[in-house]
Protein backbone atom coordinates (compact mmCIF):
# COMPACT_ATOMS: atom_id res chain seq x y z
CA UNK A 1 0.00 0.00 0.00
CA UNK A 2 2.08 2.75 1.27
CA UNK A 3 4.92 1.30 -1.36
CA UNK A 4 2.31 2.25 -4.18
CA UNK A 5 1.71 5.83 -2.84
CA UNK A 6 5.33 6.03 -3.36
CA UNK A 7 5.38 4.70 -6.59
CA UNK A 8 2.24 6.99 -7.69
CA UNK A 9 3.84 10.13 -6.23
CA UNK A 10 7.30 9.17 -7.71
CA UNK A 11 6.05 8.63 -11.57
CA UNK A 12 3.52 11.86 -10.82
CA UNK A 13 7.29 14.11 -10.32
CA UNK A 14 8.56 11.73 -13.17
CA UNK A 15 6.33 12.93 -15.71
CA UNK A 16 5.83 16.59 -14.63
CA UNK A 17 9.85 16.53 -14.82
CA UNK A 18 9.38 14.87 -18.53
CA UNK A 19 7.15 17.76 -19.38
CA UNK A 20 9.19 20.50 -17.77
CA UNK A 21 11.87 18.82 -20.03
CA UNK A 22 10.13 19.03 -23.19
CA UNK A 23 8.53 22.80 -22.28
CA UNK A 24 12.05 24.29 -21.48
CA UNK A 25 14.22 25.88 -24.08
CA UNK A 26 17.18 26.82 -21.86
CA UNK A 27 19.36 23.92 -22.36
CA UNK A 28 21.19 24.35 -18.99
CA UNK A 29 17.81 23.96 -17.60
CA UNK A 30 17.27 21.18 -19.68
CA UNK A 31 20.43 19.08 -18.81
CA UNK A 32 19.77 19.92 -14.53
CA UNK A 33 16.34 18.51 -15.26
CA UNK A 34 17.57 15.36 -17.06
CA UNK A 35 20.13 14.43 -14.30
CA UNK A 36 16.96 15.33 -11.45
CA UNK A 37 14.92 12.30 -14.12
CA UNK A 38 17.08 10.21 -13.69
CA UNK A 39 18.05 10.89 -10.43
CA UNK A 40 13.83 10.16 -9.93
CA UNK A 41 14.30 6.59 -11.99
CA UNK A 42 16.46 5.08 -9.81
CA UNK A 43 14.37 6.11 -6.88
CA UNK A 44 11.77 4.13 -8.57
CA UNK A 45 14.12 1.18 -9.78
CA UNK A 46 14.85 1.45 -5.68
CA UNK A 47 10.87 0.74 -4.77
CA UNK A 48 10.68 -1.71 -7.85
CA UNK A 49 13.78 -3.97 -5.49
CA UNK A 50 16.09 -3.37 -8.87
CA UNK A 51 19.29 -2.48 -6.87
CA UNK A 52 21.21 -2.71 -9.69
CA UNK A 53 19.34 -1.29 -12.74
CA UNK A 54 19.64 1.94 -9.58
CA UNK A 55 23.24 1.42 -9.52
CA UNK A 56 23.72 1.55 -13.30
CA UNK A 57 21.04 4.29 -13.77
CA UNK A 58 22.92 6.37 -10.76
CA UNK A 59 26.42 6.47 -12.37
CA UNK A 60 25.56 6.93 -16.01
CA UNK A 61 22.32 8.87 -16.00
CA UNK A 62 23.06 10.97 -12.66
CA UNK A 63 26.88 11.36 -13.41
CA UNK A 64 28.19 10.52 -16.63
CA UNK A 65 25.96 11.40 -19.27
CA UNK A 66 25.29 15.10 -17.25
CA UNK A 67 28.83 15.65 -17.66
CA UNK A 68 28.72 15.01 -21.72
CA UNK A 69 25.94 17.11 -22.56
CA UNK A 70 27.80 20.24 -20.48
CA UNK A 71 30.81 18.77 -22.71
CA UNK A 72 28.51 19.07 -25.81
CA UNK A 73 26.42 21.95 -24.53
CA UNK A 74 30.26 23.81 -24.54
CA UNK A 75 30.68 23.07 -28.29
CA UNK A 76 26.92 23.82 -29.95
CA UNK A 77 24.59 26.97 -28.55
CA UNK A 78 23.47 27.27 -25.30
CA UNK A 79 19.38 28.16 -26.55
CA UNK A 80 17.30 25.74 -28.50
CA UNK A 81 16.84 26.72 -31.86
CA UNK A 82 13.03 27.72 -32.37
CA UNK A 83 11.64 26.20 -35.81
CA UNK A 84 8.00 26.38 -37.80
CA UNK A 85 8.02 22.90 -39.04
CA UNK A 86 4.41 21.35 -38.49
CA UNK A 87 4.34 19.37 -35.55
CA UNK A 88 1.29 17.25 -36.26
CA UNK A 89 3.15 14.09 -37.79
CA UNK A 90 5.48 13.42 -35.69
CA UNK A 91 3.29 13.88 -32.48
CA UNK A 92 0.84 11.14 -34.46
CA UNK A 93 3.58 8.68 -34.97
CA UNK A 94 4.61 9.24 -31.36
CA UNK A 95 1.24 8.68 -30.03
CA UNK A 96 0.61 5.68 -32.27
CA UNK A 97 4.24 4.05 -31.20
CA UNK A 98 3.23 4.94 -27.70
CA UNK A 99 0.19 3.35 -27.63
CA UNK A 100 1.62 -0.24 -29.37
CA UNK A 101 4.16 0.18 -26.61
CA UNK A 102 1.10 0.32 -23.77
CA UNK A 103 -1.19 -2.66 -25.83
CA UNK A 104 2.20 -4.67 -26.01
CA UNK A 105 2.53 -4.54 -22.24
CA UNK A 106 -0.84 -5.81 -21.83
CA UNK A 107 0.68 -9.68 -22.95
CA UNK A 108 3.64 -8.90 -20.79
CA UNK A 109 3.53 -11.29 -17.14
CA UNK A 110 2.54 -9.48 -13.80
CA UNK A 111 5.37 -8.18 -11.88
CA UNK A 112 7.16 -10.79 -9.49
CA UNK A 113 4.63 -13.41 -11.53
CA UNK A 114 6.86 -16.76 -10.44
CA UNK A 115 5.20 -18.26 -13.40
CA UNK A 116 6.84 -16.05 -16.10
CA UNK A 117 8.81 -17.05 -18.97
CA UNK A 118 11.78 -15.36 -17.66
CA UNK A 119 11.46 -17.24 -14.28
CA UNK A 120 10.98 -20.42 -15.32
CA UNK A 121 13.79 -21.34 -17.74
CA UNK A 122 17.31 -21.17 -15.91
CA UNK A 123 16.45 -18.44 -13.22
CA UNK A 124 15.93 -21.23 -10.66
CA UNK A 125 19.13 -23.23 -11.56
CA UNK A 126 21.01 -20.06 -10.87
CA UNK A 127 19.25 -19.37 -7.89
CA UNK A 128 19.68 -22.29 -6.37
CA UNK A 129 23.13 -23.61 -7.45
CA UNK A 130 25.47 -20.31 -8.19
CA UNK A 131 26.23 -20.03 -4.12
CA UNK A 132 27.88 -23.40 -3.95
CA UNK A 133 29.05 -22.93 -7.97
CA UNK A 134 30.90 -19.31 -7.76
CA UNK A 135 30.44 -19.00 -4.26
CA UNK A 136 29.62 -15.11 -4.49
CA UNK A 137 26.53 -13.73 -2.31
CA UNK A 138 24.63 -11.56 -4.87
CA UNK A 139 23.41 -13.60 -7.73
CA UNK A 140 23.38 -10.99 -10.14
CA UNK A 141 26.97 -10.45 -9.87
CA UNK A 142 28.05 -14.10 -10.32
CA UNK A 143 25.26 -14.18 -13.54
CA UNK A 144 26.94 -10.90 -15.00
CA UNK A 145 30.39 -11.94 -14.23
CA UNK A 146 30.75 -15.87 -14.66
CA UNK A 147 27.60 -17.53 -16.75
CA UNK A 148 27.91 -14.67 -18.54
CA UNK A 149 31.58 -13.65 -18.31
CA UNK A 150 32.28 -13.51 -22.17
CA UNK A 151 28.96 -11.59 -22.97
CA UNK A 152 30.36 -8.71 -20.03
CA UNK A 153 33.32 -8.57 -21.23
CA UNK A 154 32.22 -7.68 -24.78
CA UNK A 155 29.78 -5.09 -23.62
CA UNK A 156 32.42 -3.71 -21.20
CA UNK A 157 34.82 -3.62 -24.13
CA UNK A 158 31.97 -1.61 -26.17
CA UNK A 159 31.28 0.44 -23.56
CA UNK A 160 34.82 1.94 -22.92
CA UNK A 161 35.39 1.98 -26.86
CA UNK A 162 32.47 4.37 -26.61
CA UNK A 163 33.54 6.74 -24.37
CA UNK A 164 37.13 6.59 -25.07
CA UNK A 165 35.33 8.21 -28.68
CA UNK A 166 32.71 10.66 -27.19
CA UNK A 167 35.96 11.83 -24.97
CA UNK A 168 38.29 12.17 -28.02
CA UNK A 169 35.38 13.79 -29.82
CA UNK A 170 34.92 16.00 -27.16
CA UNK A 171 38.39 16.99 -26.31
CA UNK A 172 39.53 17.41 -29.66
CA UNK A 173 37.12 19.94 -30.70
CA UNK A 174 37.23 22.02 -27.99
CA UNK A 175 41.14 22.19 -28.33
CA UNK A 176 40.65 22.96 -31.57
CA UNK A 177 38.27 25.89 -30.45
CA UNK A 178 41.54 26.70 -27.17
CA UNK A 179 43.66 27.06 -30.46
CA UNK A 180 41.42 29.59 -32.33
CA UNK A 181 41.16 31.94 -29.08
CA UNK A 182 44.54 32.18 -28.03
CA UNK A 183 44.89 33.24 -31.83
CA UNK A 184 42.74 35.53 -31.19
CA UNK A 185 44.29 36.97 -28.15
CA UNK A 186 47.23 36.81 -29.80
CA UNK A 187 45.58 38.76 -32.93
CA UNK A 188 43.88 41.66 -30.33
CA UNK A 189 47.66 41.90 -28.25
CA UNK A 190 49.14 42.24 -31.37
CA UNK B 1 15.37 1.41 26.64
CA UNK B 2 13.41 0.63 23.22
CA UNK B 3 10.98 3.22 23.97
CA UNK B 4 13.86 6.05 24.55
CA UNK B 5 15.76 5.14 21.45
CA UNK B 6 12.54 5.12 19.65
CA UNK B 7 11.49 8.95 20.75
CA UNK B 8 14.93 9.88 20.69
CA UNK B 9 14.46 8.84 16.82
CA UNK B 10 11.19 10.59 16.11
CA UNK B 11 12.76 13.47 17.29
CA UNK B 12 15.67 13.46 15.17
CA UNK B 13 13.27 12.23 12.28
CA UNK B 14 10.98 14.79 12.55
CA UNK B 15 13.47 17.70 13.38
CA UNK B 16 15.10 16.37 9.77
CA UNK B 17 11.80 17.06 7.74
CA UNK B 18 11.22 20.18 9.45
CA UNK B 19 14.49 21.79 8.39
CA UNK B 20 14.37 19.79 4.94
CA UNK B 21 11.38 21.49 4.57
CA UNK B 22 11.97 24.84 5.62
CA UNK B 23 15.35 24.70 3.48
CA UNK B 24 12.63 23.84 0.24
CA UNK B 25 10.41 26.73 1.53
CA UNK B 26 13.59 29.25 1.65
CA UNK B 27 14.66 28.02 -1.45
CA UNK B 28 11.04 29.15 -2.99
CA UNK B 29 10.64 32.01 -0.80
CA UNK B 30 14.02 34.20 -1.02
CA UNK B 31 14.26 36.99 -3.53
CA UNK B 32 17.84 36.25 -4.89
CA UNK B 33 20.14 33.24 -5.55
CA UNK B 34 22.88 34.45 -2.77
CA UNK B 35 20.12 33.97 -0.14
CA UNK B 36 19.23 30.55 -1.79
CA UNK B 37 22.54 29.12 -1.19
CA UNK B 38 21.97 29.96 2.77
CA UNK B 39 18.61 28.14 2.52
CA UNK B 40 20.11 24.66 0.74
CA UNK B 41 22.95 24.44 2.96
CA UNK B 42 19.85 24.65 6.38
CA UNK B 43 18.52 21.19 4.74
CA UNK B 44 21.89 20.34 3.78
CA UNK B 45 24.12 20.42 7.09
CA UNK B 46 20.55 20.27 10.27
CA UNK B 47 18.26 18.08 7.97
CA UNK B 48 20.65 15.83 6.43
CA UNK B 49 22.39 15.29 10.09
CA UNK B 50 19.02 14.78 11.83
CA UNK B 51 18.07 12.68 9.29
CA UNK B 52 20.93 10.36 9.31
CA UNK B 53 21.32 9.92 13.00
CA UNK B 54 17.33 9.16 13.58
CA UNK B 55 17.93 5.97 11.07
CA UNK B 56 21.23 5.03 12.85
CA UNK B 57 19.39 5.30 16.11
CA UNK B 58 16.40 3.06 14.39
CA UNK B 59 19.48 0.81 12.96
CA UNK B 60 21.24 0.06 15.97
CA UNK B 61 24.83 -1.45 15.86
CA UNK B 62 24.99 -3.09 12.96
CA UNK B 63 26.47 -2.65 9.29
CA UNK B 64 24.09 -0.21 8.31
CA UNK B 65 25.10 2.27 10.99
CA UNK B 66 28.35 1.67 9.14
CA UNK B 67 27.14 3.14 5.64
CA UNK B 68 24.87 5.62 7.27
CA UNK B 69 28.10 7.37 9.24
CA UNK B 70 29.81 7.05 5.66
CA UNK B 71 27.34 8.93 4.10
CA UNK B 72 26.56 11.75 6.62
CA UNK B 73 30.57 11.71 7.10
CA UNK B 74 30.74 12.45 2.85
CA UNK B 75 28.11 14.56 2.79
CA UNK B 76 29.23 16.52 5.42
CA UNK B 77 32.47 16.90 3.83
CA UNK B 78 31.25 17.48 0.48
CA UNK B 79 28.02 19.55 1.06
CA UNK B 80 30.00 22.48 1.84
CA UNK B 81 32.46 22.36 -0.75
CA UNK B 82 29.73 21.93 -3.62
CA UNK B 83 27.97 25.10 -2.34
CA UNK B 84 31.40 27.03 -2.05
CA UNK B 85 31.79 25.92 -5.60
CA UNK B 86 28.61 27.13 -6.42
CA UNK B 87 28.80 30.74 -4.87
CA UNK B 88 32.21 30.70 -6.37
CA UNK B 89 31.41 29.77 -10.00
CA UNK B 90 28.77 32.51 -9.55
CA UNK B 91 31.25 35.25 -8.43
CA UNK B 92 33.51 34.94 -10.98
CA UNK B 93 31.33 35.14 -13.93
CA UNK B 94 30.05 38.04 -12.57
CA UNK B 95 27.04 37.52 -10.44
CA UNK B 96 27.02 39.90 -7.02
CA UNK B 97 25.26 39.37 -4.39
CA UNK B 98 23.40 42.48 -3.72
CA UNK B 99 24.33 44.64 -0.59
CA UNK B 100 21.87 45.32 1.87
CA UNK B 101 21.31 49.22 1.51
CA UNK B 102 22.81 50.70 4.71
CA UNK B 103 25.73 48.46 4.36
CA UNK B 104 26.70 49.64 0.88
CA UNK B 105 30.04 52.48 2.20
CA UNK B 106 31.66 49.58 3.49
CA UNK B 107 31.49 47.47 1.02
CA UNK B 108 33.37 49.62 -1.45
CA UNK B 109 36.68 48.41 -0.18
CA UNK C 1 5.74 4.94 10.66
CA UNK C 2 8.36 7.22 11.66
CA UNK C 3 10.23 6.89 8.21
CA UNK C 4 6.31 7.47 6.47
CA UNK C 5 6.68 10.78 7.59
CA UNK C 6 9.95 11.03 6.75
CA UNK C 7 9.25 10.16 3.25
CA UNK C 8 6.45 12.45 2.87
CA UNK C 9 8.47 15.32 4.13
CA UNK C 10 11.44 14.41 1.68
CA UNK C 11 8.82 14.39 -1.04
CA UNK C 12 7.42 17.93 -0.17
CA UNK C 13 10.86 19.39 0.04
CA UNK C 14 11.55 17.47 -3.46
CA UNK C 15 8.23 19.29 -4.95
CA UNK C 16 9.64 22.78 -3.76
CA UNK C 17 13.08 22.31 -5.11
CA UNK C 18 11.77 20.90 -8.12
CA UNK C 19 9.55 24.33 -8.90
CA UNK C 20 13.04 26.33 -8.26
CA UNK C 21 14.94 23.82 -10.38
CA UNK C 22 12.04 24.81 -12.97
CA UNK C 23 12.03 28.18 -12.68
CA UNK C 24 15.49 29.42 -12.90
CA UNK C 25 15.59 32.33 -13.03
CA UNK C 26 19.50 31.79 -13.18
CA UNK C 27 21.66 29.10 -14.34
CA UNK C 28 23.35 29.08 -10.69
CA UNK C 29 19.48 28.48 -9.15
CA UNK C 30 19.27 25.55 -11.31
CA UNK C 31 22.69 24.28 -10.50
CA UNK C 32 21.76 24.33 -6.64
CA UNK C 33 18.60 23.11 -6.88
CA UNK C 34 20.08 20.26 -8.58
CA UNK C 35 22.55 19.48 -6.20
CA UNK C 36 19.71 19.81 -3.18
CA UNK C 37 17.62 17.42 -5.12
CA UNK C 38 20.44 15.03 -4.94
CA UNK C 39 21.16 15.60 -1.41
CA UNK C 40 16.86 14.75 -0.74
CA UNK C 41 17.60 11.59 -3.23
CA UNK C 42 20.07 10.35 -0.61
CA UNK C 43 18.36 10.82 1.90
CA UNK C 44 14.94 9.57 0.54
CA UNK C 45 16.85 6.22 -0.39
CA UNK C 46 17.85 5.89 2.98
CA UNK C 47 14.32 5.87 4.11
CA UNK C 48 12.76 3.97 1.32
CA UNK C 49 15.33 0.91 3.07
CA UNK C 50 14.49 1.73 6.39
CA UNK C 51 10.50 1.68 5.36
CA UNK C 52 10.40 -1.64 3.30
CA UNK C 53 12.06 -3.48 5.87
CA UNK C 54 15.47 -3.48 3.93
CA UNK C 55 17.94 -1.00 4.81
CA UNK C 56 20.57 -3.03 2.68
CA UNK C 57 19.65 -0.47 -0.06
CA UNK C 58 21.95 2.29 1.43
CA UNK C 59 24.98 1.13 -0.67
CA UNK C 60 23.20 3.40 -3.42
CA UNK C 61 22.68 6.24 -0.84
CA UNK C 62 26.53 5.94 -0.99
CA UNK C 63 27.26 5.94 -4.58
CA UNK C 64 24.90 8.86 -4.90
CA UNK C 65 26.41 11.09 -2.12
CA UNK C 66 29.64 10.58 -3.99
CA UNK C 67 28.05 11.30 -7.71
CA UNK C 68 26.01 13.92 -6.80
CA UNK C 69 29.34 15.86 -5.89
CA UNK C 70 31.54 14.94 -8.52
CA UNK C 71 28.42 16.05 -10.92
CA UNK C 72 27.80 19.91 -9.19
CA UNK C 73 31.82 19.74 -9.21
CA UNK C 74 31.99 18.85 -12.91
CA UNK C 75 29.24 21.07 -14.04
CA UNK C 76 30.91 24.34 -12.30
CA UNK C 77 33.96 23.48 -13.35
CA UNK C 78 32.38 24.00 -16.53
CA UNK C 79 30.80 27.00 -15.92
CA UNK C 80 33.89 28.69 -14.60
CA UNK C 81 36.22 27.40 -17.01
CA UNK C 82 33.71 26.90 -19.89
CA UNK C 83 35.37 23.15 -20.62
CA UNK C 84 35.36 20.16 -19.39
CA UNK C 85 39.07 18.77 -20.29
CA UNK C 86 41.76 20.55 -18.91
CA UNK C 87 41.74 24.45 -20.42
CA UNK C 88 42.24 26.43 -17.56
CA UNK C 89 42.61 30.01 -17.29
CA UNK C 90 45.81 30.95 -15.28
CA UNK C 91 44.74 32.19 -11.40
CA UNK C 92 45.86 35.59 -12.55
CA UNK C 93 43.24 35.95 -15.68
CA UNK C 94 40.02 34.87 -13.42
CA UNK C 95 38.42 38.37 -13.85
CA UNK C 96 37.95 38.50 -9.98
CA UNK C 97 36.09 42.00 -10.24
CA UNK C 98 34.27 42.20 -13.25
CA UNK C 99 31.51 44.55 -13.68
CA UNK C 100 28.33 43.19 -12.81
CA UNK C 101 26.36 41.84 -15.70
CA UNK C 102 22.72 41.35 -16.75
CA UNK C 103 21.79 38.36 -14.28
CA UNK C 104 19.83 37.25 -18.08
CA UNK C 105 22.84 36.83 -19.88
CA UNK C 106 24.45 34.29 -17.01
CA UNK C 107 21.02 32.62 -17.26
CA UNK D 1 29.12 -4.01 1.92
CA UNK D 2 26.79 -7.44 1.81
CA UNK D 3 28.16 -8.65 5.67
CA UNK D 4 29.54 -11.74 3.87
CA UNK D 5 33.06 -12.17 5.07
CA UNK D 6 34.66 -14.93 3.28
CA UNK D 7 38.07 -15.05 2.52
CA UNK D 8 37.82 -15.01 -1.31
CA UNK D 9 35.82 -11.88 -1.48
CA UNK D 10 37.66 -9.79 1.45
CA UNK D 11 40.39 -11.08 -0.55
CA UNK D 12 39.54 -9.62 -4.15
CA UNK D 13 38.61 -6.38 -2.22
CA UNK D 14 41.66 -6.15 -0.66
CA UNK D 15 43.41 -7.03 -4.07
CA UNK D 16 41.56 -4.66 -5.87
CA UNK D 17 42.74 -1.59 -3.15
CA UNK D 18 46.13 -2.68 -3.82
CA UNK D 19 46.03 -2.27 -7.51
CA UNK D 20 44.15 1.08 -7.41
CA UNK D 21 46.79 2.24 -4.88
CA UNK D 22 49.44 1.39 -7.09
CA UNK D 23 47.91 2.59 -9.95
CA UNK D 24 47.06 6.44 -7.86
CA UNK D 25 50.92 6.15 -6.44
CA UNK D 26 52.23 5.85 -10.29
CA UNK D 27 50.13 8.73 -11.46
CA UNK D 28 51.43 10.44 -7.90
CA UNK D 29 54.76 10.66 -9.22
CA UNK D 30 53.87 12.43 -12.17
CA UNK D 31 52.21 15.88 -10.42
CA UNK D 32 53.30 15.49 -5.91
CA UNK D 33 50.00 16.71 -5.56
CA UNK D 34 50.10 15.46 -1.76
CA UNK D 35 48.57 17.15 1.00
CA UNK D 36 50.00 15.83 4.83
CA UNK D 37 47.79 15.01 7.62
CA UNK D 38 48.84 17.43 10.54
CA UNK D 39 46.40 18.09 12.96
CA UNK D 40 45.96 17.66 16.77
CA UNK D 41 43.67 14.58 17.12
CA UNK D 42 42.10 16.10 21.08
CA UNK D 43 41.45 19.65 19.29
CA UNK D 44 39.84 18.54 15.65
CA UNK D 45 37.31 16.45 18.09
CA UNK D 46 36.98 19.37 20.44
CA UNK D 47 36.45 21.62 17.42
CA UNK D 48 33.92 19.44 16.00
CA UNK D 49 31.51 19.29 19.10
CA UNK D 50 31.89 23.15 18.73
CA UNK D 51 31.70 22.99 15.31
CA UNK D 52 27.89 21.20 15.94
CA UNK D 53 26.81 23.60 18.34
CA UNK D 54 27.34 26.52 16.64
CA UNK D 55 25.52 25.00 13.42
CA UNK D 56 22.32 24.20 15.55
CA UNK D 57 22.10 27.97 16.39
CA UNK D 58 22.86 29.11 13.17
CA UNK D 59 20.42 26.61 11.85
CA UNK D 60 17.85 28.07 14.03
CA UNK D 61 18.36 31.82 13.63
CA UNK D 62 18.56 31.01 9.64
CA UNK D 63 14.97 29.14 9.78
CA UNK D 64 13.10 31.96 11.68
CA UNK D 65 14.46 34.24 9.16
CA UNK D 66 12.97 31.62 6.49
CA UNK D 67 10.09 31.30 8.23
CA UNK D 68 9.43 34.86 9.59
CA UNK D 69 6.75 36.84 7.37
CA UNK D 70 8.78 40.19 6.14
CA UNK D 71 12.12 38.32 5.77
CA UNK D 72 14.38 39.91 7.31
CA UNK D 73 17.94 39.79 5.48
CA UNK D 74 20.86 42.04 5.45
CA UNK D 75 22.81 40.71 3.10
CA UNK D 76 26.54 41.67 3.08
CA UNK D 77 30.30 40.07 1.46
CA UNK D 78 32.76 40.99 3.62
CA UNK D 79 36.82 39.98 3.78
CA UNK D 80 37.89 37.79 6.89
CA UNK D 81 41.15 36.72 7.74
CA UNK D 82 42.66 33.70 7.91
CA UNK D 83 45.22 33.14 9.77
CA UNK D 84 46.05 29.22 9.13
CA UNK D 85 49.42 28.01 7.39
CA UNK D 86 48.57 24.82 5.86
CA UNK D 87 46.14 24.33 2.87
CA UNK D 88 44.17 21.63 4.69
CA UNK D 89 43.29 23.75 7.95
CA UNK D 90 42.48 26.77 5.57
CA UNK D 91 39.83 24.36 3.87
CA UNK D 92 38.69 23.21 7.25
CA UNK D 93 38.08 26.94 8.02
CA UNK D 94 36.67 27.71 4.61
CA UNK D 95 34.03 24.62 5.13
CA UNK D 96 33.35 25.57 8.52
CA UNK D 97 32.13 28.62 7.37
CA UNK D 98 29.95 27.18 4.80
CA UNK D 99 28.72 24.47 7.12
CA UNK D 100 26.92 26.88 9.23
CA UNK D 101 24.02 28.22 7.57
CA UNK D 102 23.83 31.80 7.24
CA UNK D 103 27.40 32.12 5.87
CA UNK D 104 29.14 31.13 2.75
CA UNK D 105 32.92 30.91 1.37
CA UNK D 106 32.78 32.76 -1.95
CA UNK D 107 36.73 33.36 -2.85
CA UNK D 108 39.78 32.21 -1.48
CA UNK D 109 42.55 34.03 -1.33
CA UNK D 110 45.85 33.26 0.37
CA UNK D 111 45.39 35.46 3.37
CA UNK D 112 41.83 36.12 3.29
CA UNK D 113 38.52 34.93 2.18
CA UNK D 114 35.80 36.29 0.95
CA UNK D 115 32.40 35.73 3.05
CA UNK D 116 28.93 36.27 2.25
CA UNK D 117 26.48 36.59 4.67
CA UNK D 118 22.83 36.42 4.86
CA UNK D 119 22.04 38.65 8.12
CA UNK D 120 24.81 40.18 8.43
CA UNK D 121 25.28 41.65 12.05
CA UNK D 122 27.89 44.10 12.94
CA UNK D 123 29.50 41.34 15.57
CA UNK D 124 29.93 38.83 12.35
CA UNK D 125 33.36 39.44 11.91
CA UNK D 126 34.29 38.99 15.41
CA UNK D 127 32.46 35.51 15.76
CA UNK D 128 34.70 34.65 12.50
CA UNK D 129 37.53 35.43 13.87
CA UNK D 130 36.87 33.60 16.72
CA UNK D 131 36.38 30.22 14.63
CA UNK D 132 39.56 31.40 12.86
CA UNK D 133 41.59 31.04 15.88
CA UNK D 134 39.56 27.60 17.07
CA UNK D 135 40.71 25.90 13.88
CA UNK D 136 44.19 27.61 14.38
CA UNK D 137 44.39 26.05 17.38
CA UNK D 138 43.44 22.53 16.05
CA UNK D 139 46.21 22.82 13.65
CA UNK D 140 49.23 23.60 15.96
CA UNK D 141 47.58 22.42 18.90
CA UNK D 142 48.07 25.05 20.81
CA UNK D 143 45.44 26.99 23.31
CA UNK D 144 42.13 27.92 21.42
Amino acid sequence: MIETLINIALFAMLITTALAIVRMDRLFGVVMLSGVFSLLSAMLFVTLDAVDVAFTEAAVGAGISTVLMLGTIALTSRTEKRHNKRRLVPMLVCVVVGAVLIYGTADMPDFGDPNAPANLHVAPYYLTDSIEEIDVPNVVTSILASYRGYDTMGETAVVFTAGIGVLLILSGLSGRRRREDEEEDEEEQA
Amino acid sequence: MTLLIDILSWVCILGGVFFTVVGGIGLLRFPDFWSRLHAVSVSDSAGMLLFIFGMCLQAGFTLVTVKLILIGFFMFITGPTATHAIANAALVTGLRPPVADDLKEDDAA
Amino acid sequence: MMFLVGAIGLFVSMVLVLVRLYSGPTLYDRVLAGSSFGTTTVLFIGVIGFLTGRPDFLDIALLYALINFVGTIAVLKFFRYRAIGDHKWPRNQVPLDPSPQNPEDVA
Amino acid sequence: MSGVYSPLIVGFGAMSAVISVFVIHRMNVVDQDRIPLQLHPVRIVQYWLWLMGEIAKSNIAVTKAILARDMPIRQNLFKTNCSQKTELAQVIFANSITLTPGTITVETEDDHFWVHALCYSDDDPAALDDMDARVLAVETGGKA
